[in-house]
């Protein structure tokens, strides 16, 4: 179930021009290019951006581990470095009248990205599994640390910044705005996903798939598991790069902590919620998280440990990410059985809803009353008002807790039902 | 160019201190088909991962078409013309029937490691995965996964994907093995089918299949070949006899 | 089909968030500052303070102009440069024009860069940018704005003090200096070595050394090599579990004199040295807790203790940063002409609650105040940190501290 | 000289107290093929609960109840948690692990708070043992490390003397054999999985009053933990108790001795940058070894597996 053929059905023949496989690309650019006229606001932009570099970064990560099967718990480096690159890039246009208008920066960045990698996976791809993983671990440690012993090219603590704004402009360009930025990055995030999605469908492509399931089986046809997964590596740290030098023209700053052992860790978790299997799978991830940290921040102190549930839950239940979840519903609605769900999920939503929300409150109002100021005792839960150290919202929140959890639970046997007579497929004439 | 197709001198092969396999020699024409034959225990998969680079040996060498190949990798041998197949079965579980094959054409076909290039685009590529589908008789399983198929037909396909990159010596790893008679009839002449013309080693201990595909048989015991013959000759061979062919009868039976 | 229903569902969800309603009758201040994370307590510390400071000091005194209110609006930026630019942008976008920030040079430097560039870019909406504890120099020195004011005294001007208070000890004739290896720790240990050869030269160095920030597990070695150096005094920049670390393992490995630094006291490390730390550690800082400077020092330290049982002040600088903005709008006359409330801060001569004047140096907005060094004991506590008996209190001042340095500032004006 | 033997003896307590953690995970790894990433967890856990309890009803008594209750937690984690992900395969257990690891420190920060915690060692123990030559050397420190040694020589006894030894030995060997005895193999996974993380608890109940307790524990020493094993050789005691000592000392004496690089590089006949401030290379020129030695291990690391990717001690591949 987690990882599905991908072009299984669709390789029968090939016309030039496959419009099931164009219109969505065309759709996602005209999103992308109408985004900012609802959403103008400059914080709304730069979340957006965000995303979009994420979504990049993501991407070219599930290159190595949905793709490639290589868990990398080093991969921020490729694109901090490209980052880093870049702003040094911008400094010398800045300051040593370098000409290289804005726009292509991220290529350069990309470059680095390529050049880094290959260095390091001539002796990190020699071997897959758990000594890749740890040679990622090492390297990457190794490389946050020195990013603060190297000052002269990671600036230390501080980093290094830029200004994005002093290239040569075009057409009265000169990417001030927040809305310019953006357009530029949606390019290129097109541009990057495109090419990264092609990547999946040449030789080389399929080859790092065989290589990911079948290591052994792909070097008796021909193929050196060790230049297959060189080669992936290789182009995962290009597109991370790229990444990199989007986060210099955005962010106009880069420092240590696109380096470190976090940033690496979090892109594992959002690629891995998004699903490894499906090439959209790190795009949901990315957005998701990115809405996750930088919109749930605000409303509550606690969101890490949302995240940190919704990350087991995922592996625990979901291991296909959340993409799998969705993906799980394409056999339903291909047998034109997805009505049969519609009731049961319509009678498990609102209890189901009221479950999660009131076990979250649960723990907000626990987590007011061990930590707020004596005397402040009153918090507001969406848009309710009420006294943390008073029992009424406890017992409210306990009955709702325990009342929704029986209805979910009496409501379980039915939904599964309905799951299974929606997937039943009738035999074949 | 009259070089044996492979030709083992001297080779030797051990793990610590335990020898596995003790100077083997064997010389395989080209278009023989051969089969080796064994105890269990006896070396015979070790055997094959020496001549596939998948071991290297301790000692001795092996040739393919008369070029030391010792100390090459699987890969580049396999660039060499052989192509094996394993004792367990041994497919891509997670791609499509279609996938399998065409990802064993790709190396023959020229295509390294293009990224240059979409593989749905490639109509002769195309073309040819359909052809070998045809070949081992599985056009109608063509975009299942693989992973969900049978026994046999993963085995089938396994053969498949062994013969797709058009290797001139193929290496079978008892491919009937666990199948009942009639899924064995079906490989047989399978294999009957996709090596003609080519050289064929294999592994099995069916002797039904052995003496109705093998030109030569080579009987390995202990690491060392004690006979290298054909069928009839090696049947009626009395060391043969002794060593193996009645204790493997009995235990089969 | 499923990545654009995805894409609309989020970029609703990023249009509810920046839709945000705001009120007139408030002035916001944006806190950006760690709240979730290793660094979490120093941040959530910091809020508490400013939340009641800004009631204290001006709400409950009627507000600023025609009685408008403080609201401090928290912004989680997980110590984060990148999360403070996001957050930074999401606190504009609501329509807030000061931004109070203090922990971590890095991100405070990311800050004053961006508000340069956003100042510039959108004149319409220009905002202050308030530091209260990034003490890193160049802030107001190579690197200063007309948009940012430091309140801290700088680790230049902190060191400047403990140095002249060393001076004044004939028994200190070996130091040992060290510090985490990044930019403050190395600042620490420059400015040290310069002005204890200014004023002491007889004094040696017997050690200066960097280590990885965060990254020692045990600093036992280290330990050693202090002990086995002799030093009379040592002199550490370290800060969080870098500070317990060594400090523990410095006193347990036999050493008895003084260890000063910057950041040991509040989120637990007071309590954690306890007994173990009295007689050796000391603070160089601006605000002094202990002796209690006045009545009204008194009251405040008391009603703040009252509300926050599990905090302390311990950045008694967030007053003032409180009652000079309100001056500043109030002699302003505006909350949202930037230029002119910046102007009014400029110069401004405040009298603490903590008993010093503090003075916003106009060439480089560095407050000029009282540095003290503050002893670490149990005896003689009014205000105990961390609930453990053990508190600061004051041994020497430092009066107006540095005022005479001079800057590298080239301030831009607009 | 004196001061040698100190720090053999604090570069042994560090190495002890990583061998403590490195037994667990060891033991985990070579029964389950599990590289537990929230191993460094539960070492904290231990050392909270310790704290906890401790302010109850005393040290000792958390020193004796913490492991248990630690271990406990880690069995259930193993029944409801990562049982269920066995199936999907080593990555998404080792992902699962990850998640844990994050889960358990905002748990902690939940629970606990931010701030570091007053966890102090016993006064029974808060004395000089003895000094060489200034430098004392705590009674606290003795105790870890009997506390450690004693652990090891249980260890020992249980894995060559007892029957349950006997097919832990088996299953570090030939891992895929086991099962084939007829022993429960889900029962002894959640066994193991409960004593490795019992250990890792008690180290953390040792290590906590003179480390430190406070949420980023973990974090400090998670990698460091999987570095020492991956040095050792997946899957080898011996090799974990090795490896554990060398970065024990290797710290120790990358931390005392202040080398300079500038030293190490005009030795190899470089000669120094005539404008230093400016020359892109002064960041190497001032870089003392105590600067670098936290990252010695993960250079050690790289190196050892790209020349030896089992491992000093490890006879499988992995």
């Amino acid at each position: 179930m987690s990882v599905v053929s991908e072009n299984a059905s669709e390789a029968t023949q090939s016309p030039l021009i496959v419009w099931s496989q164009i219109l969505p690309w065309i759709m996602a650019s005209v999103l992308l290019a109408a985004l900012p006229f609802v959403f103008g606001s400059g914080s709304a932009l730069t979340i957006m951006n965000q995303m979009a570099i994420t979504i990049i970064f993501a991407l070219a990560y599930n290159m190595l581990l949905g793709q490639g099967g290589m868990l990398s718990f080093g991969h921020a480096v490729y694109m901090g470095l490209g980052g880093f690159f870049c702003v040094h890039l911008m400094n010398m246009v800045e300051y040593d009248n370098l000409w290289l208008p804005l726009p292509f920066l991220p290529l350069f960045g990309g470059l680095f990205g390529l050049m880094f990698a290959t260095i390091i996976g001539l002796f990190s791809t020699r071997r897959a599994g758990t000594v890749f993983a740890m040679i990622s671990l090492g390297v990457g440690e190794l490389i946050a640390a020195s990013s603060i012993i190297v000052v002269a090219f990671f600036g230390g603590e501080e980093g290094v910044s830029g200004d994005r704004t002093m290239g040569p402009t075009a057409l009265g360009i000169d990417f001030a705005s927040q809305k310019e930025v953006y357009y530029l990055t949606a390019f290129w995030l097109v541009l990057s996903a495109l090419a990264m999605f092609l990547f999946s469908r040449t030789p080389m492509g399929r080859i790092a798939n065989a290589v990911r399931d079948n290591e052994e089986r792909a070097e008796f046809l021909g193929y050196s598991q060790r230049y297959v997964r060189l080669i992936s590596f290789c182009a995962s740290g290009f597109f991370c790069g790229i990444a990199g030098g989007l986060f210099a023209i955005n962010f106009e700053i880069l420092t240590q902590e696109n380096l470190d052992l976090t940033s690496s860790g979090i892109i594992l978790l959002i690629t891995f919620l998004g699903g490894v299997g499906f090439f959209i799978g790190p795009i949901i991830g990315a957005i998701v998280f990115t809405m996750l940290q930088t919109v749930l921040s605000l409303y509550t102190e606690i969101w890490q440990l949302y995240l940190g549930v919704l990350f087991l839950m995922t592996v625990m239940f979901f291991p296909a990410g959340l993409t799998g979840l969705l993906a799980m519903h394409s056999l339903p609605y291909r047998l034109g059985k997805f009505s049969l769900l519609l009731v049961p999920y319509a009678k498990m939503a609102l209890p189901a809803l009221v479950l999660v929300l009131s076990s979250a409150s649960l723990l907000e109002l626990l987590f007011h009353a061990r930590h707020a100021s004596v005397g402040e005792n009153e918090m507001t839960l969406f848009g309710i008002t009420f006294d943390s150290h008073a029992l009424t919202p406890w017992i409210v929140l306990v009955v709702l807790l325990v009342g929704s959890f029986m209805i979910v639970k009496r409501q379980a046997p039915s939904l599964y039902d309905a799951w299974q007579s929606a997937n039943h497929m009738e035999p074949r004439s | 160019m009259n070089a044996p197709a492979i030709e083992l001198s001297g080779l030797c092969k051990s793990f610590g201190t335990i020898e596995i396999i003790r100077d083997v020699n064997l010389q395989v024409a080209k278009g023989e088909r051969h089969a080796i034959i064994g105890p269990n225990g006896a070396g015979k998969s070790t055997l094959f991962n020496l001549i596939t680079g998948k071991y290297t040996a301790t000692a001795g060498s092996v040739s393919l078409h008369g070029e030391n190949v010792q100390n090459l990798k699987p890969y580049q041998i396999n660039r060499r013309g052989l192509s094996r197949s394993f004792q367990i079965t041994n497919i891509f579980p997670k791609m499509s029937v279609f996938e399998n094959i065409r990802c064993g054409l790709l190396w023959s076909m020229g295509y390294k490691y293009s990224f240059w290039t979409l593989v749905n685009r490639q109509t002769k590529l195309t073309e040819r995965t359909d052809e070998i589908l045809e070949q081992i008789n599985m056009t109608s399983r063509r975009n299942d996964i693989a992973g969900v198929l049978t026994y046999a037909e993963q085995r089938a396909l396994e053969i498949g994907i062994t013969i797709a990159g058009g290797a001139d010596i193929v290496m079978l790893d008892e491919p009937t093995a666990g199948m009942s008679h009639s899924e064995t009839d079906y490989i047989v002449d399978l294999i009957r089918t996709v090596t003609q013309d080519k050289t064929l080693v294999m592994v099995e201990h069916d002797m039904g299949v052995i003496f109705d595909l093998a030109d030569r048989i080579s009987v390995l015991v202990y690491g060392q070949f004690i006979a290298s013959d054909t069928p009839a000759k090696v049947r009626s061979n009395e060391k043969v006899q002794e060593a193996y062919l009645g204790a493997a009868m009995e235990a089969e039976h | 089909m499923n990545r654009l229903s995805k894409l609309i569902v989020s970029a609703a969800i990023a249009g509810l968030m920046s839709s945000a309603a705001l009120a007139a009758d408030t002035i916001k201040i944006a806190f950006v500052d760690p709240l979730s994370g290793p660094f979490a307590a120093t941040g959530a510390q910091g809020l508490a303070q400013y939340k009641f400071a800004a009631d204290e000091l001006v709400n409950k005194q009627g507000g600023v102009l025609d009685g408008q209110m403080f609201e401090i609006v928290p912004f989680d930026n997980k110590i984060s440069a990148k999360e403070s630019l996001i957050q930074l942008q999401v606190a504009i976008d609501q329509g807030i024009r000061f931004i109070v920030q203090g922990n971590s040079s890095g991100v405070a430097n990311a800050i004053t860069d961006a508000v340069k560039k956003h100042n510039k870019r959108n004149p319409d909406k220009q905002v202050l940018f308030l530091n209260y504890s990034a003490v890193d120099p160049a802030l107001t020195n190579e690197k200063c704005n007309f948009w940012h004011f430091r309140f801290d005294a700088n680790a230049d001007i902190k060191m400047d003090a403990l140095t002249d208070i060393m001076a004044q000890d004939p028994d200190i004739k070996k130091v040992y200096l060290i510090g985490q290896d990044y930019s403050f720790g190395k600042a620490v240990a420059s400015a040290a070595v310069k002005m204890l050869g200014e004023k002491r030269p007889d004094i040696e160095i017997v050690g200066n050394e960097l280590h990885p920030i965060g990254k020692v597990k045990d600093f036992t070695p280290y330990a050693r090599k202090i002990v086995a150096s002799d030093a009379d005094a040592m002199i550490t920049g370290n800060w969080g579990s870098d500070m317990v670390g060594l400090g523990k393992a410095v006193i347990e490995a036999g050493y008895k004199n003084p260890i000063y630094t910057y950041y040991a006291a509040t989120d637990g490390i007071t309590k954690t040295f306890g007994e173990d730390g009295k007689g050796s550690l000391r603070l160089v800082g601006e605000g002094q807790l202990n002796p209690p400077v006045s009545d009204r020092a008194i009251a405040y330290t008391k009603a703040y203790k009252e509300k926050n049982p599990d905090l302390d002040i311990g950045q008694p600088r967030i007053a003032n940063v409180m009652e000079m903005l309100a001056r500043a709008i109030n002699d302003a006359g505006s909350a949202t002409d930037m230029v002119a409330v910046a102007n009014a801060l400029e110069g401004m001569e405040h009298d603490s609650i903590w008993g010093t004047k503090v003075k916003m140096r106009a060439e480089d907005h560095q407050a000029i105040q009282d540095v003290h060094i503050l002893a670490h004991t149990d005896d003689g506590v009014t205000f105990d940190f961390d609930n453990s008996g053990y508190g600061l209190v004051a041994e020497n001042t430092v009066k107006m501290a540095s005022a005479d340095i001079p800057t590298t500032c080239k301030m831009d004006r607009p | 000289m004196s001061l040698i033997i100190v720090n053999l003896l604090d570069g042994l307590v560090t190495g002890l107290l990583l061998f403590m953690l490195c037994s667990g995970l060891t033991l985990i790894f070579s029964m389950m093929g599990v590289l537990n990433f929230a191993h460094a967890s539960f070492y904290m856990l231990g050392a909270y609960f310790a704290y906890q309890i401790s302010t109850y009803l005393g040290f000792w008594v958390g020193l004796l109840v913490a492991p248990f209750v630690v271990g406990l937690a880690g069995a259930l984690v193993e029944r409801y948690g990562l049982r269920r992900v066995h199936k999907y395969g080593h990555v998404p257990e080792l992902i699962f692990t990850f998640g844990l690891a994050l889960l358990i420190e905002e748990l902690v920060q939940f629970i606990w708070g931010k701030s570091q915690m007053a966890y102090e060692q016993p006064p029974a123990l808060d004395f000089t043992a003895f000094a060489i030559a200034g430098n004392a050397f705590p009674a606290y420190k003795m105790f870890m490390i009997f506390i450690a040694m004693g652990i090891f020589l249980l260890l020992l006894y249980i894995l060559t003397r007892t029957r349950i030894g006997m097919i832990i030995q088996a299953a570090l060997s030939y891992p895929h054999t086991v099962q084939n005895l007829g022993h429960n193999v889900p029962l002894i996974f959640m066994g193991v999985f409960g004593v490795g993380t019992a250990l890792a608890g008690l180290a953390g109940v040792i290590a906590g009053p003179a480390l430190g307790t406070f949420p980023g524990m973990a974090f400090q020493l998670g990698s460091i933990v999987f570095v020492t094993i991956v040095i050792g050789g997946l899957g080898s005691l011996w090799g974990a108790l090795f490896a554990s000592l060398l970065i024990g000392w290797l710290q120790t004496f990358a931390a005392s001795y202040n080398i300079r690089f500038a030293d190490i590089f005009e030795f190899f006949g470089f000669t120094p940058p005539v404008d230093m401030a400016n020359s892109a290379l002064r960041d190497l020129w001032t870089l003392t070894v105590p600067q670098i030695g936290p990252i010695l291990p993960y250079l050690l690391m790289v190196a050892v597996l790209v020349i030896r990717p089992q491992g000093l001690f490890g006879r499988r591949e992995t």
